[in-house]
């Protein structure tokens, strides 16, 4: 089931459920729904798809509730929430103050006690300050309270560079938090799944971090307008293909299947595997497509070393495919670096789609990336 | 200045408590409330003496932080409390969950690291949490419980529950940048959140007068535009009318107060303390004004309580301990093949 | 409430500005003194508007924090400096660097990404540092130079310079854990700091009325028994005047001061901001205080300074961005072979 | 060049600097070193040698100083500190507030100003709260400033579980800091190398975070009087061995070895390399282990999922040892849970001595762990 091509990054990317990936129908009401759309022509941007899944569960769910900094009357640093304070009120979208920390322990203690929190950080680089909260309390309560108490919050952190905002805020530190029992990571690469998996986030009973990409926001693509859920913990296969597989995540999933088009003028049949959901890593489905295509290449763009790429690498290198792999293993990550200010730097910091043509076609010509 | 401070006790720093009318918050407590505030002083107290002895005879490993001496802070402010409202605790939290109504038996068998405990072995003496029971749980991390009482205030508040949260944290915990955010927000939105700072003079080692420039932590409160009020935390009925005024007005809508009740930890920090940094004096000092057999001789002193009942309470706390010591030991301990089992709900 | 409020220029929100006497804190600036200080608001000021049209014209990418109308607090706050005493900003930070003597070549350089700015295009306009002139970092994390400060703080005292550290922080940031354990600690320690709040009434769309409950955010330095004086933001000797007196209390050994500047950010916070959140009105009456256009009337009256004097600092001001437009431009730009180099020091 | 062996985790372990490890000769005074003393025999406990390290570097240069919450008259929560405070005075064993960003932030502004600044974090647990000024401030202000300026500062993190801690206080997340461009990460597993690693990261002109284990405090070895240097990103080969490879950090290295011991018993004979460093990661002295067994088993306490084990598998896989793999790459780490207080679940929480025997007989005798 191949997907329809795509241009560079900011261009419209088709969403291919793919096997793994169809969606169940949803629960809540669908509220932003246009009445009457043709929901096969119905596309949203990647951000008004995030927005819609807001307005369909706060809609469907007293308990669901919205806020972080400058989400209500400014509409979110990156316009993500848009009109919402204006749909559904300041207490249930709610202006904070500048204190990560303090917030995401908000967030904590909502949900705690019944609430359904969804936090916005303005930038993925801020939860530097709200580890504390998230790692040694929401990703632990569960199991220390011995399974007597849920922490079902939702956090949605904007990441990635490409912006020009520098080292500070152009961070992809989503690997760090696969680290961490007791979280779940999802990162949509379309705007179908950013509307699903922020449902299935907000349904979890347990923490969920939602890893937006700020270069997707403006993205287009087929969004249903009922309020369907896309699984956490499972990869969709975008593009079939015999040659090689590529997994990726977040924007290098257009990324990769841009490149692809283009190494499939050149002969070379590559597969391309969306992982969106970090922890938990469905192996599986990246492992049934090896298994076939015996090449590998993982593309993200935080930094390679300790990038969600290794664990990849290490889970499928000590699978059962590993006497199938007629090739090493090979990743494509962020260089050893900041993020740099220049633009010609910033893009040469992280994958880009002439890398990942260079890396497949080597690792399927020359048996090495 | 590696010396030892002094903290005289008479003094409270030179801060005035809240109370100048011990007699009219002692008559403010009807008898059951005051039989009910003593048991639970001695069940803390023996739980405590409990726990240290069972640790001492290596029957439990980890380490614990013991409040004895702080019994009356623990028990006052949360006599003020319904049973639906909710408490945050910290690491030195037995006192709190037994305030708040906590099963003895459970508590140590979570110490003892078994399957009949609070969180069934796996949080131990700093994670015990009675959820059932409001308390949300102690927490590991100094401040921990603060950013969390304010998303359970705002909880409270978004489904129009009538109740409060009351959230207990030490002297050192007010220099966490946690503080400050949690008091703030509490704060500028109005949220029915009582914030209990147990000074105890000490944040492990470090001497409160070294580790903030103010003579109160309840100084603080001015930056949020929220009472602050000082009361003699080894004073059971003066901490009761103090956190009834605070929770009153949490519920009453008004918002957050902020009560530091002035204490001391007559234990070490924890097991590792060989007490460097104070000396023998001080400790001495307070230990000479234990706030059970204060609360006690008060009660014997206004005629509300006589010799037969005191001992029939502390017997009761006693059998209590008793029970639970050996509910905990002979409880089963966890079964490893569920070790991965309650990382994640379902 | 998402009705932008109003915060009117005049009331300075009802708190009291510290100083009482404009002459005499204008005549307390030396000739050389009044022309430097307006020389660098000017260099500000058009600095600000050049980095604004260049990036209308798509010169430059990322995004960018102007403090037009914020020159006084900039200006002001440093002229108390001297030039080895150092300085932390902010995001919102240009001002801070040409106040302590920053060269605006090396500045728009930077803000264009060319191998010739002060950060050889790795930082841009949110990092610009000027190590040497010490002016220790813009800093793209709200109150992320707080708790540095201390740590230079205690530089100074430990190599027993007779050095001062200038922190600068808007009042959004004072909301942040580590604006409470930098003051504490600043405080205990007694060290050689200078807390300055550019407070312009909005952390972003945060109206410092919703975010904070106190009405200054001086108040706040009542937590860490601090001083705290508030001033005129837009009054540059007024401004002057409260950081002469700080700095000669850091640089004395009686510890920090916190000083709260009012006043506005004439632009929208950065490039996305439409200003839903507050009037025309509101912005209208803060332009009437320009402070620039203030500082210069208060000399002409004065007889300070003439017209002519006037004009030609201007013009030196606009030639000397001029020529660094021309500079930023033509500089070439980093060699992307040299990516990964200068992630560590050798 | 086999060591001597090592009981389990309490144990004397005796060093071996192995090829890589040679110990350059120290520049700083020793200050601490009991005159006369025969070095071959000197033996210390790996808190005494940090202690001799803190000694050594604050004698030799007056820019070094340490501080931390209770590292004072306390002693340190681990005892570290000592008497350190009575020889250096007040100033420069300083005790601070409980302020852990704060702290953080301030070893920034003074390693940014001249200074050495040695910080102790009381948990590495508790770096959850410091990560803003570690990873935003600390990590990329030299490159941020074009290189215009440095951050010359060293932070201790006692890590790891053992103790019964409980979930906040047994963590090991030392790799999330690999994941991090301009950090340094190390950790020592013997006294010899908490002395010299330590006296390299104070001489080292980048923050560099070291990661000491509370187990590993009271264990004793052999640590020369003088203040020598152990190069921060080489790793050392404990034991030599034929077979298989183990890499192993912290902890793990003293029972790696006893588990070497056993398994040289049953005719397995094991190579042991001590990591040391984490980043920069010495993949080099590994592969050329490996290349020689052609086999990996690689340990750690940190979660498996995410683990520094991820990096090493991925890298070995990827690199010239991947045609020389006898069988795939095995890791053993910590479960996918919060650490447990109970001690039989916290120790079935992370690897021990018996999962490496059975994991490198396994993966020895069946091609697989
Ligand atoms: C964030 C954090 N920092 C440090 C510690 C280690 N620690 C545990 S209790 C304690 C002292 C706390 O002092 P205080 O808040 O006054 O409470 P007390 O122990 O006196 O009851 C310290 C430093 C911790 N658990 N969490
Ligand atoms: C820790 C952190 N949180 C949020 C942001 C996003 N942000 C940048 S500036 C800003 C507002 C800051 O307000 P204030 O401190 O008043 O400074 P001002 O922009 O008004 O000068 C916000 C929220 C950030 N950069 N860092
Ligand atoms: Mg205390
Ligand atoms: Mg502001």
């Amino acid at each position: 089931m191949p997907s329809s091509t795509s241009a560079p990054s900011t261009a419209t990317v088709a969403t291919s459920a793919g096997p793994t990936g169809s969606a169940a129908p949803g629960s809540g009401a669908a509220a932003a729904a246009a009445p009457g759309t043709d929901t096969a022509l119905r596309e949203l941007s990647y951000a008004e798809a995030i927005r819609e899944a807001l307005a369909q569960a706060m809609s469907a769910d007293p308990r669901v509730f919205l806020f972080g900094e400058d989400v209500g009357v400014y509409g979110g640093a990156f316009g993500v929430s848009g009109d919402l304070v204006h749909r559904f009120g300041t207490e249930r979208v709610l202006d904070t103050p500048i204190s990560e920390l303090g917030i995401a322990g908000a967030a904590v203690g909502a949900a705690l006690t019944g609430m359904r929190p969804v936090l916005e950080l303005q930038f993925s680089d801020f939860v530097t300050l709200a580890m504390e909260q998230l790692v040694n309390q929401a990703a632990k309560i569960h199991f220390m309270f011995g399974g007597k108490a849920n922490v079902p919050m939702v956090v949605r952190l904007p990441a990635g560079s490409g912006t020009g905002a520098a080292a500070q805020h152009s961070q992809s530190l989503e690997a760090w938090f696969a680290h961490v029992p007791g979280l779940k990571v999802v990162q949509p690469s379309t705007p179908h799944d950013a509307k699903g998996l922020l449902l299935a986030a907000i349904d979890d009973p347990n923490p969920v971090l939602v890893f937006e990409h700020k270069l997707l926001y403006k993205t287009k693509g087929h969004v249903p307008a009922d309020a369907y859920r896309v699984p956490i913990g499972k990869a969709a296969v975008r593009r079939d293909g015999r040659d090689l597989t590529i997994v990726a995540g977040s924007v290098m999933v257009p990324r990769s299947l841009a490149a692809a088009e283009r190494l499939a003028a050149d002969g070379i049949d590559v597969e391309v595997i969306d992982l969106r959901s970090l922890r938990p890593l469905d192996s599986a489905t990246i492992e049934a497509s090896v298994s076939r295509t015996h090449r590998l290449l993982i593309v993200h763009e935080g930094v390679k070393t300790m990038g969600i790429g290794a664990e990849i690498s290490a889970r499928i290198a000590e699978g059962s495919a590993f006497d199938l792999l007629d090739a090493p293993i090979a990743r494509l990550g962020g260089a050893d670096t900041p993020i740099p200010y220049n633009p010609v730097l910033e893009k040469a910091a992280v994958p880009q789609e002439d890398d990942i043509v260079r890396a497949a076609t080597r690792l399927v010509r020359e048996g090495r990336a | 200045m590696t010396s030892p401070s002094n903290h005289s006790p008479t003094g409270l720093d030179g801060s005035t408590a809240v109370s100048s009318a011990p007699a009219a918050d002692l008559a403010a407590l009807d008898d059951a409330t005051v039989e009910r505030a003593l048991l639970r002083m001695y069940l803390i107290r023996k739980f405590e003496e409990t726990a240290e002895a069972s640790y001492m005879r290596g029957l439990v490993h980890g380490t614990m932080h013991l409040s004895i001496g702080q019994e009356a802070s623990a028990v006052g402010t949360i006599l003020a409390l319904a049973p639906d409202d909710y408490i945050l605790s910290t690491h030195r939290g037995h006192g709190h969950c037994i305030a708040k109504g906590g099963d003895v038996a459970r508590m140590l068998a979570e110490f003892f690291g078994k399957e009949t405990g609070y969180c069934r072995g796996r949080g131990g003496s700093m994670h015990i949490a009675d959820v059932e029971g409001g308390n949300l749980g102690a927490n590991g991390i100094v401040a921990g419980g603060l950013p969390i009482a304010v998303g359970v205030g705002m909880s409270i508040r978004m489904q129009r529950l009538p109740r409060v949260c009351m959230v207990f944290f030490g002297d050192g915990a007010t220099n966490e940048g946690a503080f400050h955010e949690a008091l703030n927000m509490a704060s500028i939105w109005s949220l029915p959140i009582v914030f209990v700072c147990e000074n105890n003079h000490y944040g492990m080692s470090m001497d409160v007068a070294k580790a903030m420039a103010v003579a109160n932590v309840a100084d603080r409160a001015a930056a949020y535009a929220m009472p602050g009020v000082v009361v003699d935390g080894n004073d059971l009925p003066a901490v009761a009318a103090a956190a009834r005024a605070a929770v009153a007005r949490a519920r009453g809508g008004s918002g957050p107060t902020l009560i530091e009740c002035k204490t001391y930890r007559i234990r070490g920090h924890s097991k590792s303390d060989r007490n460097l940094y104070r000396t023998k004096e001080e400790i001495d000092a307070w230990r000479s004004r234990d706030p059970i057999a204060r609360f006690a001789g008060e009660l014997l002193d206004a005629g509300r309580l006589d010799a037969a009942a005191h001992a029939r309470i502390e017997a009761e706390a006693q059998a209590a301990i008793d029970a639970a010591l050996e509910f905990a030991k002979s409880s089963p301990a966890p079964d490893p093949a569920m070790l991965t089992h309650d990382v994640y709900a379902t």
